[in-house]
């Protein structure tokens, strides 16, 4: 049964290939658009069908495995999905579906058949391998995928490739995702020089023989070759260069699920191919990073106004959060509390479908914005929530849910990794113990920055009046981007209500690596999240949510009781005895977020320049412009000096070729005396 | 005639002229005098060859000892007296490392020639074969020419160095192993013999494009 | 069938504590500070007379402004009622605790902030911008600072319910003697004033746009609409209040239902809220506003607070 | 039968070169090169299964001798000279329709490509290490002219570089082979054998060691010049800049393999005589070395041609690197790289040539936007550049993990470490100036339109066979390949 579901989505994902080809044969638009249609409603179907397998190996309890082919050199290809896999393949397939819909409507402005006919082909590439990364059980079909995953990106991320930045986005993207991967490379091997094997069974079956040394060279390995792909700080920064460049329902699934990819990485090597026992101080490294990424992803998104720019740095944030959980785990585990530790992964899952969910959401919502107005600078928009009042909405949700307030499903995972690492405090380590309230407390300053950030980015883009004639003259987008849209904020919503139905779903997940179940620390109601340990602690979505709206019947009463109806009156906005107000003179963006900056001068290292132009006297202006740019301490002390060291090295070495033919009959020379010496 | 011991001999003292030639090449400063003193060095090498033929009745060598003078002492350094007459208004030699330190370093070679053929001559002892003091010379001959090539900047220089190069080869094929198996130096002479014809043809081109022969001055192609 | 009757009744109690005795500690304050201003003051139970007018009157609305403006004082209004649920003033185990631990009560003052401060830029108006920046700016350094010192009290207790950590401190009162637990009282109750927007953090009476945060915010609404907001935040000082004496000085809070209990609960509780109301209203009377830019340090001396408290935490030993 | 084979393989192209110099008409000459390349490609195959049944096949006593390792070198080396031929007519057709080429020297060019293909072949089938030597620097000679063929300044500098270095490496590699003769003499005392390279293996264990320790110092420098390993590489820039892409790509395909054959022959006879740790550790270090010194000149450069040569430079660092291993698997991989390597080659030089004719530059700041001028040429250049920087779905990512695996599995962490982080940076540089080429906006002066539509099927059936080797590799190949190992093994 089972294998016929998979076949069901190979079907698809191959039937979605080969259309895609073909489209770029045909000629009209209108067979174009049908082509596209019919392409992306495979992909949706095949998603689905993922989907459901995803969940009937969950729900069954039952792993599956299947045989591709058998290799000479590397052993057998297979998929192998475990619990793990069928997890990941959830929220991949959940995207999928979303995203595939959305594009439907998306795509119209596509025109150009040749360029959308490669759209389609990379789109269905990039879904497929997506699907191979999380459920490949050997190393090289895995990293196969992988590459495959990366290349149909990096074509993705070019589609626009006529624009510099797009340009300079997609090399810094490669080029980062292929050291990540040599690095992988060189983790599998090492693997495969203790297991003899590619296939990840046999890896993990050996883990036991592996000195400590090597163990922990295979785990920094994975944490940095798998953290550029996931973003990890100070490995981000093609992120906020790439997420943007690429056309947003690319976007979403690079910022949804793409990513993700990273962490799964990280929990498959450091649970499952290196074991049950990791050292203590890979759980300590992995929360730092976590904090820094945290803390540094939001603080850089609030510098932003390029809207996906924004979501980007968003994105390094939540891998942050995520990764506290991974971290916590890793802590745990090596301290021997099983429990606790399958409470901080399932935590840090919880987060990849949570981000996955309200992150797409946003790149759709921001792919909306940027359709009907043609600019993803936050400063030209204002007042789009008359334009495009359900984007508007679902958008709206999007940013509440990342801003982990209840009850939406951002709120479940951040609670959830709070306790978690609060019971960090029960174990007994001191350095673990000082470690967790500072990532406590940078958690609380991460989830306050990103509610400011998204107060800024929802209210700048939505809110007040339109700073630009594109905002003003915006249109709703179509219906299937709206559906998708709808589809995705409604998840959001049941998730964050019950979220113990997510946590059933998971438990297998950590059973596995810890052999506990999670329920002998957390009592999985479908709408109350209930911690046993210690004193006991619960916090109950569902309850919130239908107290909050019985709740508001006490100030409608009130209202009713005491006021009577309602009388309005519609007015300008006080404009401090002007006679109207500007848009201009709204809060921008950057003011916005000034506060901010000036707190965290000393890290987001904020210049700004001031060109005024007077005309007649400095106290009548003509012109202001003002410009802000922020840099990345990243940039300035790591990236820049490496790349500069190393141009300056290839020049200084490419005097090597002189142009001289004595030089060069000289290095013969000398290359002949110095193997004389050797080989006597 | 000749017995072999006789000729071993007088295969040392040759051997041992051909390479003070090569030194001379190097003291030398006029292009005419690279090119008679290559003529010399080739002759001698030609006799050599008569040597081991007459000496270990080595008859295919012949063949290869006739090859050497006619080509090697008579062709070429006419061809590259011809190319010197026609193209090359200064006679003189332009050099990067000046002649006494040319000298030493050739002398520094000529020790390490000895040291490398050191285990060669061991293994020589061992077995039946006649030893032969050759090797090191025929070693030094062929690090010396190209030393000539590296430190010499015109290309009839390059040339002659080249061929240096290779006369000290043929030197210790000679001396080592009595010549090789006919068609081999047959072809490998004929190849020889092409490229020098080659590069003849290149210098003519070079000086025409670029009137001049100095091969430092082709420094377009960098990096 | 009792029981959920109990419960019902039992947080319809607690709420309507929380409604009707916020406006009143407002006034309490107001009028200390008018004393110690050598004024008259307002009579004590201005607030409520205030937020009765308020109700009554026509509503304003700016034309750019969107339903978010509307459905903002609502949302605002129902998540501090909510708080209220959750936290344990007069009883404790509060009826309902199992529905949000303090780190939800957190969140649910960030869904309220989230909203008012999305209202400040719905009006278009650059002021509604200048206080959601400002709000948001402080909120993002409160929130570190509150969770560490809402750790430094939970850790004790080993659980983040509320209403189990004022339990386990019932039991034990020991601990309330405990270093640690002052340090993380004096954290707190720092957070306390600039999460309700005291001087020396924010002025709640100015309407000067170099000073004003959350004020800005709301300088559009009218009506009820400011009715709610207004009431909303007197909840929020009284709620605030209610937990520091309840976390710190748990006397008297009842444990059983019993008239007898409730009664002392009651009592306890106005008696310690209106002493604390009092300091608050020393401290504004006696301190000046800080420049913006000053506010961080003063939320960091909070944040080292609550750390040192940990860590003698970690030393000591419970 | 054996003797015709061998005669077949050899006399074709040979025979085409003579008969190219007599014919006055160009479509003839033209002709006749395709047809020789064919059918030497044809000959080639039938050898290839001669030698897949049996083994080897030698004739003439000896004197023509092949191998499974010979065979596979040979398919590859007249597979590519197939490819050159039928790019070159079109190419140069081009070219002189351009006014680029002097149409009276355009049969030059087909004399001296069927010459360079038969000296090649020569030194694949002889068994005699001194023909081999003959036909290794008959090689030089037949492409010096058409290195030099534009003859432009700086074509006759490259030229004279190439010949000049050339030469004395290859005068260096025939004191190589005096010495190994002389071993050779001692242990066999008949001259006329002791330098056939099965003779010799025969009795590698009574060589004298420290005599074959030296020759293949001399050996690996000369024939390593020829290769291009660093750093005897100096002229391959030069000489793959300056010479007509058709031509530049049959060196990288063909030549390189063919030199690397001749010092894996060494390479197992020393091995077999020595012991394994002197000749594995130098191919080893020129290996890396070879990478390393590659990089910069990749990280920046100005010259499209002159990168895809120093990435020339860098994949017979990758080969002798595997070479050096000294494992089965490590030859695997090193075996497997050369044929990869060989058909991306061919892919990207040939590419660059068609752009190069689009853009009239090869200076890749005057070269952007090309997938809108040569749609089809930019998207094979681009897809190649991944091809050869090792991504899947390719062959060089099968090769290069091979060599990885091998690496690791041989013990050789460091090394195997250095040559993983070299691969991953090349492919830095490599991409910022493809892609740089590739997209963006295209200069005005640029001609639209692909230059020639053969050409284009030609590439991207040499891709798909790529992709074929990158995801599966025929069982055939793999049991021919592992004969190869076989012989490797000694």
């Amino acid at each position: 049964m089972l294998f016929i579901s998979l076949g069901g989505f190979g079907i698809g994902a191959i039937i979605g290939l080969l259309l895609c080809l073909r489209v770029k044969g045909l000629n009209s638009q209108k067979l174009l658009a049908a082509g596209k249609n019919i392409a992306f409603g495979i992909a949706f179907l095949s998603s689905a069908a993922a989907f459901v397998l995803g969940l009937r190996i969950i729900l069954s309890r039952q792993e599956l495995s299947v045989k591709l082919l058998q290799t000479p050199l590397w052993g057998s290809f297979s998929l192998r999905i475990d619990f793990l896999s069928a997890f990941f393949l959830l929220v991949v397939s959940l995207l999928g579906c979303a995203v595939s819909l959305y594009s439907i409507g998306y795509t119209k402005q596509f025109t150009h058949r040749g360029k959308t006919g490669i759209f389609l082909f990379l789109y269905s590439a990039l879904l497929l391998s997506l699907v191979g990364v999380v459920t490949a059980g050997n190393a090289v079909l895995f990293l196969i995928m992988w590459e495959v995953m990366a290349l149909a990106n990096y074509f993705l991320i070019e589609y626009e490739h006529e624009s510099v930045s797009t340009r300079k986005a997609g090399f810094l993207y490669i080029t980062m995702t292929h050291i990540g991967t040599a690095i992988l490379v060189i983790m599998f091997m090492i693997l495969h020089s203790y297991a003899h094997s590619f296939e990840f069974t046999a890896m993990g079956a050996v883990m036991g023989t592996i000195p400590p040394l090597v163990r922990s060279i295979v785990f920094l390995c994975a944490l940095i070759g798998f953290g550029v792909k996931a973003g990890l700080m100070p490995l981000h920064i093609w992120l906020p260069e790439a997420h943007p460049a690429a056309p947003s329902n690319v976007s979403a699934i690079m910022s949804g699920v793409v990513i993700k990819t990273g962490i799964y990485g990280i929990v498959r090597v450091s649970f499952d191919l290196l074991g049950a026992n990791p050292l203590e101080w890979w759980g300590i490294l992995v929360l730092g990073i976590a904090v820094v990424s945290a803390v540094l992803g939001v603080l850089y998104a609030l510098m932003e106004h390029d809207l996906k720019r924004l979501l980007a740095y968003h994105s390094v944030e939540n891998i942050g959060i995520i990764l506290m959980g991974v971290g916590g785990a890793l802590c745990f585990s090596s301290l021997g509390h099983p429990t606790l530790a399958a409470l901080a992964l399932t935590a840090g899952l919880f987060h990849v479908l949570n981000h996955a969910l309200f992150k797409g959401l946003l790149f759709l919502g921001a792919g909306s914005v940027n359709q009907a107005t043609h600019t993803r600078n936050i400063e030209e928009l204002g007042g789009l929530i008359g334009h495009l009042p359900w984007t508007a909405m679902f958008f709206l949700v999007g940013a509440a849910a990342i801003s982990a307030l209840p009850p939406l499903n951002g709120f479940a995972s951040e609670w959830l990794t709070f306790q978690a690492l609060l019971f960090g405090f029960n174990v007994s380590d001191f350095a673990l113990k000082l470690a967790i309230p500072l990532t406590i407390a940078l958690l609380a300053l991460t989830g306050a920055l990103a509610a400011a950030c998204f107060v800024k980015a929802f209210g700048i883009t939505f809110l007040g009046g339109a700073r630009s004639h594109h905002a003003e003259n915006a249109i709703e987008s179509p219906m299937t981007m709206i559906v998708a849209m709808g589809a995705l904020a409604a998840l959001c919503i049941v998730i964050g209500i019950l979220p113990g139905s997510v946590l059933t779903l998971l438990d297998p997940v950590t059973n596995a690596f810890f052999a506990v179940h999670i329920g002998s620390a957390a009592q999985l109601n479908p709408g109350t999240l209930l911690i046993q340990q210690g004193g006991g602690t619960s916090s109950s979505p569902l309850f919130i949510a239908l107290l909050l709206a019985g709740l508001l019947l006490v100030p409608i009463v009130i209202a009713v009781a005491v006021g009577g109806r309602i009388r309005k009156r519609i007015a300008m906005t006080w404009a401090c005895g002007l006679e109207r107000i500007e848009p201009q003179m709204q809060y921008t963006a950057t003011g916005f977020s000034k506060p901010i900056r000036m707190i965290f001068s000393n890290i987001v290292r904020a210049r700004h320049e001031i060109e005024i132009e007077n005309e007649i006297s400095p106290y009548f202006r003509s012109t202001i412009r003002y410009e802000l740019k922020t840099e990345s301490i990243f940039h300035k002390y790591l990236y820049r000096p490496l790349n500069r060291a190393v141009l300056n090295s290839a020049h200084m070495l490419r005097n090597l070729q002189t142009g001289h033919l004595q030089t060069y009959l000289a290095y013969i020379f000398i290359t002949l005396i110095l193997l004389l010496i050797f080989a006597r | 005639m000749v017995d072999a011991n006789t000729a071993s001999h007088l295969i040392d003292i040759f051997a041992a002229t051909i390479l003070v030639t090569a030194f001379l090449i190097v003291s030398s400063r006029s292009l005419l005098f690279y090119v008679r003193l290559f003529a010399l060095q080739s002759l001698l090498l030609g006799m050599v060859a008569l040597l081991v033929v007459v000496g270990y009745g080595e008859s295919h060598i012949l063949i290869a000892a006739v090859l050497t003078i006619l080509i090697k002492a008579i062709a070429i350094p006419v061809a590259l007296n011809r190319i010197i007459k026609k193209i090359e208004v200064q006679k003189e030699i332009a050099l990067s490392i000046n002649i006494p330190l040319s000298l030493l370093i050739c002398g520094a070679l000529m020790i390490v020639a000895s040291s490398v053929a050191e285990p060669i001559l061991a293994a020589q002892h061992q077995t039946t074969q006649t030893v032969s003091r050759v090797l090191p010379s025929s070693i030094a001959m062929m690090l010396i020419g190209l030393f000539i090539m590296m430190t010499r900047k015109k290309g009839v220089t390059q040339i002659i160095g080249l061929l240096t190069m290779e006369n000290g080869l043929f030197l210790s094929g000679l001396a080592i192993t009595y010549g090789m198996p006919l068609i081999v130096e047959v072809g490998i002479f004929f190849d020889i013999m092409v490229a020098a014809m080659i590069l003849g043809v290149f210098v003519f081109r070079i000086n025409q494009t670029f009137e001049t022969i100095n091969i430092d001055e082709l420094r377009s192609l960098r990096h | 069938m009792s029981d959920t009757l109990l419960i019902i009744a039992s947080a319809l109690v607690q709420l309507c504590i929380v409604l009707i005795g916020a406006p009143l500690i407002a006034g309490i304050i107001k009028k200390v500070k008018a004393r110690m201003q050598n004024r008259k003051g307002a009579p004590v139970l201005q607030p409520y007379s205030d937020l009765n007018k308020l109700l009554k009157k026509e509503v304003i609305l700016s034309s750019s402004s969107s339903w978010v403006f509307r459905a903002t004082p609502y949302i605002v209004f129902t998540s501090i009622l909510l708080i209220a649920l959750l936290i344990p003033t007069l009883i404790v185990p509060v009826s309902l605790h199992w529905i949000g631990d303090i780190i939800t009560v957190v969140y649910l003052l960030a869904l309220g902030r989230f909203f008012t401060a999305l209202a400040g830029l719905d009006t278009a108006s650059a002021f509604g911008g200048l206080g959601s920046s400002r709000e948001m700016s402080i909120a993002s350094i409160i929130e570190p600072a509150m969770m560490l010192a809402i750790v430094a009290s939970a850790v004790t207790a080993g659980s983040t319910d509320l209403s189990v950590i004022v339990s386990s401190l019932v039991s034990s009162p020991v601990s309330l003697i405990h270093p640690a637990h002052m340090l993380a009282f004096i954290g707190l109750f720092i957070v306390t004033i600039a999460e309700t927007g005291r001087i020396p953090v924010d002025n709640p009476e100015t309407h000067l746009e170099l000073t004003m945060i959350h004020e800005a915010m709301i300088l559009e609404y009218s009506g009820r609409y400011l009715a709610f907001i207004e009431w909303a935040s007197q909840m929020k000082l009284f709620l605030f209040l209610a937990l520091l004496s309840n976390m710190f000085f748990p006397v008297g809070i009842a444990t059983s239902v019993t008239a007898a209990a409730l009664i002392v609960g009651a009592v306890s509780l106005l008696a310690k809220v209106v002493v604390l109301a009092v300091v608050v209203a020393v401290i504004e009377s006696t301190n000046a506003k800080l420049r913006l830019f000053r506010v961080p340090e003063l939320l960091m001396v909070a944040f080292i607070l609550s750390l040192l408290a940990l860590i003698l935490y970690f030393i000591i030993g419970g | 039968m054996n003797l015709a084979i061998f005669f077949l393989v050899l006399g074709i192209p040979l025979t085409a070169t003579i008969c190219c110099i007599f014919i006055q008409r160009r479509w003839v000459f033209q002709a006749t090169t395709i047809t020789a390349t064919a059918l030497t490609a044809i000959a080639a195959c039938i050898l290839a299964v001669m030698v897949f049944v049996n083994t080897s096949v030698s004739a003439q006593g000896g004197f023509f001798y092949a191998d499974a390792l010979s065979a596979y070198v040979i398919l590859i080396v007249t597979g590519s000279a197939l490819v050159v031929a039928i790019y070159s007519v079109g190419y140069l057709d081009r070219q002189v329709s351009d006014g680029k080429i002097d149409p009276k020297i355009l049969r030059l060019y087909f004399v001296l490509l069927n010459l360079f293909h038969s000296t090649m072949l020569l030194v694949l089938l002889s068994n005699n290490l001194g023909i081999m030597w003959i036909g290794i620097e008959s090689t030089t000679l037949a492409t010096a002219f058409l290195v030099a063929f534009y003859d432009r300044e700086s074509s006759l500098e490259a030229a004279w570089k190439y010949v000049i270095i050339s030469s004395v490496g290859i005068t260096l590699a025939l004191f190589g082979i005096i010495l190994t003769y002389y071993s050779g003499l001692n242990a066999v005392h008949t001259s006329a054998d002791a330098l056939n390279w099965t003779t010799l293996m025969s009795v590698a264990q009574k060589l004298d060691p420290s005599i074959l320790k030296l020759a293949f110092v001399f050996v690996l420098i000369g024939f390593g010049t020829k290769a291009g390993l660093a750093p005897m590489h100096t002229w391959k820039p030069d000489a793959y800049a300056e010479a007509p892409a058709p031509v530049t790509a049959l060196m990288a395909a063909g030549l390189v393999n063919v030199a690397l054959y001749a010092i894996i022959r060494f390479y197992i006879l020393v091995n077999k005589s020595v012991g394994t740790t002197f000749a594995p550790t130098l191919l080893i270090t020129f290996g890396l070395l070879s990478m390393a010194v590659a990089l910069p000149f990749i990280l920046v450069q100005k010259d499209v041609k002159r990168l895809l040569a120093y990435s020339s430079v860098e994949h017979v660092g990758i080969i002798a690197f595997a070479l050096g291993l000294g494992t089965p698997l490590g030859y695997f991989g090193a075996l497997l790289h050369m044929l990869n390597n060989a058909i991306v080659k061919l892919v990207m030089f040939l590419a660059v040539g068609n752009i190069r004719i689009a853009y009239n530059s090869k200076i890749i700041r005057r070269i952007t936007g090309a997938i809108k001028i040569v749609p089809a040429s930019a998207t094979l250049l681009f897809i190649g550049m991944f091809a050869l920087t090792g991504w899947p779905p390719f062959g060089l990512f099968v090769s290069e993990l091979t060599i990885a695996t091998a690496g690791f599995g041989s013990g050789n962490i460091f090394p195997t470490v250095l040559f993983l982080f070299l691969v991953a940076a090349v492919f830095v540089g490599l991409i910022s100036y493809v892609s740089e080429m590739v997209f963006g906006e295209p200069p005005a002066n640029a001609r639209a339109g692909e230059p020639s539509v053969v050409s284009i099927i030609v590439l991207t059936g040499l891709l798909l066979i790529s992709v074929v080797l990158g995801t599966a590799m025929p069982g055939t190949l793999f049991e021919f390949l592992q004969k190869i190992v076989m012989v490797l093994k000694g």
